[in-house]
């Protein structure tokens, strides 16, 4: 536990040595490997760091690297405090979780990107693996730290390296914009993020999480009775930043569009890092959170939301990658649902489980994709299991796990969330009114998850023919490297299946996506599973503050309705996938038919409720247009005044040089030609004669001694 | 009165006589030890073995007609000898023959000094008497003689010094007391300030083989060469007493002067019932001897080795030896 | 009395010498009233307990300065009168007249000083002689003058002593290099 | 007249001093000229040992030293600059050498 620093720091060394060295120097073997065994090591470390904190009865542990910045006086809520600042790490329950998510997805997806990436040339492949490990780098430090400035470090770093690996190919237009994009707003949320920090140190007078949840637990709980207080707003500023971060409403028009990265990038922006970071921040200050309900309402409320938005923008979504961007977008809503609820387990618990079977589905596109020659539109494939069977199998159990049917993880996890949302009593929403919206937004999960299944694996293959001769005479295909660039670029085979690099790691998550819901079955199932809500109980030392042994509390109801409302799910879900099957598989017509009897909902949706339109419209226009004002005003009042003076000055100088012409000069010439006249006369005593100089010497001397003479 | 007027008058005038009687042998000395070496007689008519040959020189130079050039400057050209022969004299009064006060003028505390400046005003006969006799050579030779005086006096002085640094005085009978007190003639504690010195003293006398103003085949006769009489023999005179000055210097400077050889040994003390002044009579003319047998034995320099010897090599040894001497001395 | 008959013996060959060598016709004639006035102003010096002074005063001035003015006027006036023209803008006349009357003033200034009171100074009395004469042991090795002088030369005004040792050795470059006719 | 005190060694200076001073007004050859500068020295040099020899103090007697030192540099460099000039000019005459003028 003791080197719990080293984790973020080994990605770092392998990006600093890939990013030095490699991208002069490496292969891309080599690049990969040694990316990948820096993401091997920290997993390996993770692992034991969790098993030993497993061992603690603490579960809780702190190391401190170095000091960062020194105490310095600043003002707080309390008088003077003295901020100070240390590169310390902390592993306790969640991050010890992040942390094996992190590095154990990350790694898999490193593995699964030596085979995905290369075709690149041999610079980018380190730069991409560079860029990878930095990614998680960022995303481990962000985990780990114990305050809210190394948490910003990486914070800042993963929103970095998500622009860095969004604009990977950086050549086309569309992933440059795409990756400004996403860093552009995701500054919007970071600058709420930075003022929520401000506060809590203006408020707490530290930084640190703990000290600050200690604090925290000892002020009132900011009920509506008490008002809209400091910790609501610190709350809700620090929620800004997790919409930025983890894509919600109104900031996760980002998202989508990163998907013009590289389709491992997309599984670790998506699975892993940077979008739980939200998630996880949330969680982190759950006690902040607690001791502000109205925020946890708005919370709440914008996770429903989105989680329903981005499902049924996903209904008719027809690029692979786009559908799985907004079912991420969707599956945050539910997440943010759960903290909302004061469900932050459940939301870790889900956190987890996504982030097996999201990291499964894209990696398992990424494979379609790479088999299909880079075609992305579901349209023109079909059919393709039989071309690339292991995808077909992992990817449809990731799809089972995310629709939510047992006994697969996503059905544990998302249960949980919508049996705790139909629990809570909200402050200012009805009751149900959240879980109802959740249960239509699992049916929606379900069908477009099964959507995209069954137009990408079942039905007819309606991609585009390929020639089944050899390839094209004097094609050279040693550059490549290796014989396995078959599905790549000038000579396509059809549809295949992906290399081993890639399999083995969907087989992994595939494993993972479907066992991972075992720690935390419900309560319910007490009589036919012992280790019943396992990963909540684990997780609880996080949520709470130290001081305060606040009792879990039990949600119960009676057995029947936890089992009425899971069969409820399970058959909303099973519909789902039964219109799907219907609609796509049976009778393939018939979703373009109901596509044209409801043309209207079906452009919105399409155009994805007009939001980027909107936002240009008001957010991009707005400034654009305020800074032609601006420009205008600069253009018209500035440079004018700056004219105006400048002619004043040009119109004083102009004075300025007559008088200097006529008078100032006059002066000096009058002098000049006094001294000239002057000398005509006075140059006759410098005849040249030494002795005549002499003569006056001796004059001078005779002056001084009769002046002596005469005074005396 | 008797003390300050008398006794140094007489004492003057047994000097003066003394000095002129010795350069009348001096001369003849010269002709027979030259002769010798030539494997000559040398001069033989006059008394036996040609021993009045001293007296009989004398008589002939004063007898001769003294003749002065029509366009020379007539005062000048009288004054010329006189202003090389007083200085040589001069320079007497201040050597010590023997330790008591009645063995010398006087001993002043700059005598070293004195003999310097003196000696150095004596090139002033040389350089009129060239001028003034309104001729070609004897100005050129007169020229030379100067500029060769001038610039062996600076290697000459400028040893002189490392060894007064030894000695710690400019009196000369305060070196020679230091010589007496040191155990040692200074010719063991500084041998190439005794070289240096030797070799200046021979050009500033314009002995050979530095001899190039008198060179009688280039100039015919150098700067006396319109002099005849006795104006001629005053310039002889000059030169032979400047060359007992040289000795004399040589002698007190490097040699214990008066003193016998190795004073403090007592093995040695028979040498102390000599007279001291014999002891540095003899002294003086052992070198008067070293002058006769160089001049018949070395060639003469040409014009250009002759300067290029005092500047380049006499005088840089000149101020290294100082350079030693001083180093030495506050090292010791 | 010895030392006034002394005085008043040198003081009139000195004026006299110095009238002579500023009226000789010949420029060598100048030298050599010149070099005899220097050698008197020595024995002066020696009259006024300066024994290496005047020593130097014999060495330095007679014996090499003037040798060189000698030197330069045998090399000169050899081909024509060196003072045939004459400017007509001189004041040489005004100018000695003019030296005459500051002479008298200096005169009048000294003796009208000295008329009422005592004629010679006390000791000390322009202040404390910061480097006074030391009484002079008894003894041959003794050389007051010269030692104390040395002293003095060598600690108080060691730094100007090294730079007139400075100035001569430029002087002796710029002399080399004026006097050279191809460097 | 019979008591010898430092006032006629004032008297012998000036005298000699003007004496210097008219050589350098009267003469025209500029060696001459030069040896009337060297007259004037002496005149100081003087004045300086008489009043060391008075107030019983050597620094008259160094400044006699350092005056002889910076003379002898004098006569060198000055010397120099009239052989050089005499190469050129021919003359040693001071009223020919005027061009340094207006």
């Amino acid at each position: 536990m003791e080197s719990i620093w080293l984790i973020p720091l080994l990605p770092g060394i392998g990006a600093a040595i890939n990013g030095l060295v490699g991208i002069r120097f490496f292969g891309k073997r080599l690049a990969g490997v040694l990316a990948s065994f820096m993401m091997g090591w920290a997993l390996w470390l993770s692992f034991w760091a969790f098993v030993e904190l497993l061992g603690t009865e603490e579960r809780f542990h702190q190391v401190t690297v170095a000091s960062w910045i020194p105490p310095i006086p600043l003002d707080t809520v309390d008088g003077v405090g003295s901020f100070t600042v240390d590169w310390s790490f902390t592993l306790d329950p969640l991050s010890a979780m992040m942390a094996l998510i992190v590095t154990g997805i990350g790694f898999l997806i490193h593995i699964y990107s030596i085979g995905y990436i290369e075709h690149e040339p041999r610079g980018g492949v380190a730069r991409f693996f560079c860029y990878l490990n930095l990614f998680c780098f960022f995303m481990l430090t962000l985990v780990l730290g114990s305050n809210f400035l190394v948490m910003f470090v990486g914070w800042e770093g993963v929103g970095l390296c998500s622009y860095l690996l969004i604009g990977y190919w950086y050549h086309k237009q569309s992933a440059s914009d795409a990756g400004k994009k996403a860093f552009i707003v995701n500054r919007i949320g970071d600058w709420g993020f930075v003022l929520g920090v401000f506060l809590v140190f203006f408020t707490f007078g530290t930084l640190d999480f703990r000290a600050v949840a200690e604090a925290a637990s000892q002020m009132p709980v900011e009920t509506a009775a008490v008002g809209f207080g400091v910790i609501s707003a610190i709350c809700l500023l620090l929620f800004i930043g997790a919409t930025g971060k983890s894509a919600q409403i109104p900031l996760y028009v980002w998202l989508p569009d990163a998907m013009e990265g590289p389709t491992p990038v997309s599984a670790l922006i998506h699975a892993a890092t940077m979008v739980t970071a939200g998630v996880y921040m949330v969680c982190r200050n759950a006690v902040l959170f607690t001791h502000a309900p109205m925020v946890m309402e708005i919370v709440a409320v914008i996770g429903v939301l989105t989680a329903l938005v981005a499902a049924t923008i996903g209904l008719v979504q027809t690029d692979i990658k786009r559908v799985l961007a907004y079912s991420t977008v969707s599956q945050l809503g539910y997440m943010f649902l759960a903290t909302g609820v004061g469900a932050f387990g459940a939301a870790a618990f889900h956190l987890m489980t996504h982030a097996f079977f999201k990291a499964l589905l894209f990696l398992g596109s990424g494979a379609v994709i790479h088999g299909m020659n880079e075609e992305q539109d579901m349209r023109r494939m079909g059919g393709l299991r039989q071309y690339m069977p292991i995808t077909a199998l992992t990817m449809a159990i990731g799809a089972v796990a995310i629709a939510g049917i047992p006994p697969l993880s996503g059905f544990f996890s998302k249960d949980e969330i919508l049996f705790r949302t139909f629990l809570h009593h909200g402050v200012f929403v009805p009751d149900r009114v959240l879980w109802g919206l959740g249960v239509v937004t699992a049916m929606l999960t379900a069908f477009y998850m099964f959507r995209l299944i069954n137009m990408t694996f079942f039905g007819a293959y309606r991609g585009p023919a390929w020639g089944h001769g050899a390839e094209e005479p004097g094609h050279d295909d040693a550059g490549h490297g290796d014989d396995h660039g078959a599905g790549h670029g000038h000579a396509w085979h059809g549809p295949h299946e992906a290399s081993r690099w890639m399999t083995i790691p969907l087989v992994v998550l595939a494993v993972g996506a479907f066992f991972a819901g075992f720690v935390g079955v419900p309560i319910a199932f007490e009589a036919v599973w012992p280790w019943t809500a396992t990963i909540e109980h684990f997780l609880h030392p996080s949520f709470v503050a130290q001081g305060a042994h606040a009792v879990e509390e039990a949600h119960h109801m009676s057995l029947l309705g936890e089992f009425g409302l899971m069969g409820l799910s399970v058959l909303v879900a099973l519909g789902g996938i039964w219109f799907a099957y219907r609609n796509y598989v049976e009778r393939p017509e018939a979703a373009e038919r109901l596509a044209e009897s409801l043309a209207g909902p079906h452009r919105v949706l399409t155009n994805k409720y007009y939001v980027d339109e909107l936002y240009d419209a008001t957010v991009v226009r707005g400034t654009m247009g305020s800074a032609g004002g601006l420009w205008t005003v600069d253009q018209r009042v500035v440079d004018g005044a700056v004219n105006g003076t400048g002619w004043t000055t040009i119109a004083a100088s102009w004075v300025s040089h007559i008088l200097d012409k006529y008078v100032v000069d006059g002066l000096v010439n009058l002098t000049a030609w006094i001294c000239g006249e002057a000398s005509y006369v006075f140059r006759r005593a410098q005849t040249g004669l030494i002795q005549n100089y002499a003569f006056v010497t001796l004059l001078g001397v005779f002056a001084f001694v009769t002046w002596f003479l005469v005074a005396r | 009165m008797m003390d300050t007027v008398v006794v140094p008058l007489l004492k003057i005038a047994v000097l003066l006589n003394a000095v002129l009687v010795a350069v009348t042998f001096l001369v003849l000395m010269e002709r027979k030890v030259i002769a010798w070496a030539q494997s000559r007689l040398g001069p033989m008519r006059v008394g036996p073995y040609g021993i009045l040959q001293a007296i009989a020189d004398p008589i002939k130079l004063i007898l001769k007609e003294d003749i002065t050039p029509a366009r020379a400057d007539k005062y000048v050209f009288t004054l010329a000898p006189i202003m090389s022969l007083v200085p040589a004299l001069v320079v007497f009064s201040v050597v010590p023959f023997g330790p008591d006060p009645f063995y010398y003028v006087s001993d002043i505390n700059v005598g070293l000094l004195f003999v310097i400046s003196v000696t150095s005003i004596g090139v002033y006969g040389i350089i009129l008497g060239g001028w003034a006799s309104n001729s070609k050579y004897p100005l050129l030779a007169s020229l030379r003689a100067s500029a060769q005086l001038i610039s062996y006096e600076i290697a000459v002085t400028m040893t002189l010094v490392s060894v007064i640094l030894t000695t710690g005085t400019l009196s000369l009978v305060g070196i020679v007391e230091a010589q007496r007190e040191g155990g040692l003639w200074f010719a063991f504690v500084q041998p190439v300030a005794l070289m240096l010195v030797f070799i200046g003293g021979l050009a500033e006398t314009n002995r050979a083989p530095f001899d190039l103003p008198e060179a009688e085949t280039e100039l015919t006769g150098g700067f006396h060469t319109e002099y005849s009489g006795m104006r001629f023999s005053l310039f002889f005179l000059a030169e032979y007493a400047n060359m007992i000055v040289i000795s004399a210097v040589v002698v007190i400077m490097f040699f214990g002067g008066w003193l016998a050889p190795f004073p403090n040994v007592p093995a040695l003390s028979f040498l102390g019932l000599v007279p001291a002044w014999i002891w540095f009579i003899g002294k003086i003319f052992l070198f008067l001897y070293v002058f006769i047998w160089i001049r018949a034995t070395l060639p003469r320099y040409r014009y250009d080795q002759l300067m290029g010897l005092g500047w380049k090599v006499l005088i840089p040894i000149a101020i290294g030896n100082l350079v030693v001497t001083g180093i030495l001395k506050v090292a010791l | 009395m010895a030392e006034a008959i002394v005085f008043w013996t040198l003081a009139v060959l000195i004026l006299g010498l110095g009238i002579m060598v500023i009226s000789a016709r010949s420029a060598v004639h100048s030298v050599l009233f010149l070099v005899v006035n220097f050698l008197l102003v020595a024995v002066l010096y020696v009259m006024l307990n300066a024994e290496f002074v005047a020593v130097i005063q014999v060495l330095v001035y007679a014996g090499g300065i003037v040798v060189l003015y000698l030197f330069v006027v045998m090399l000169v006036s050899l081909k024509k009168a060196p003072e045939r023209y004459a400017d007509p803008r001189r004041v040489a006349w005004t100018g000695t007249l003019l030296a005459g009357a500051v002479l008298l003033e200096v005169v009048a200034i000294v003796v009208a000083s000295s008329g009422g009171g005592e004629p010679a100074a006390t000791e000390g009395a322009l202040g404390a002689a910061d480097t006074p004469f030391a009484e002079c042991g008894a003894g041959p090795l003794v050389s007051c003058n010269t030692e104390q002088l040395g002293w003095v030369l060598y600690t108080s005004y060691l730094i100007p002593f090294e730079v007139a040792s400075m100035l001569l050795l430029v002087a002796m470059i710029g002399a080399i290099v004026l006097a050279k006719r191809h460097l | 007249m019979l008591e010898i005190t430092p006032l006629h060694y004032s008297l012998l200076s000036a005298a000699l001093f003007m004496i210097g001073v008219i050589g350098v007004l009267v003469r025209r050859n500029v060696i001459i000229i030069f040896m009337s500068i060297e007259l004037i020295l002496n005149a100081v040099n003087i004045n300086l040992i008489a009043l060391s020899d008075q107030l019983q103090d050597l620094a008259g007697q160094v400044f006699v030293v350092f005056v002889i030192a910076v003379a002898a540099a004098e006569a060198a460099v000055g010397l120099g600059i009239i052989i050089a000039f005499y190469r050129n000019k021919e003359t040693v005459n001071i009223d020919e050498i005027q061009i340094m003028r207006w």
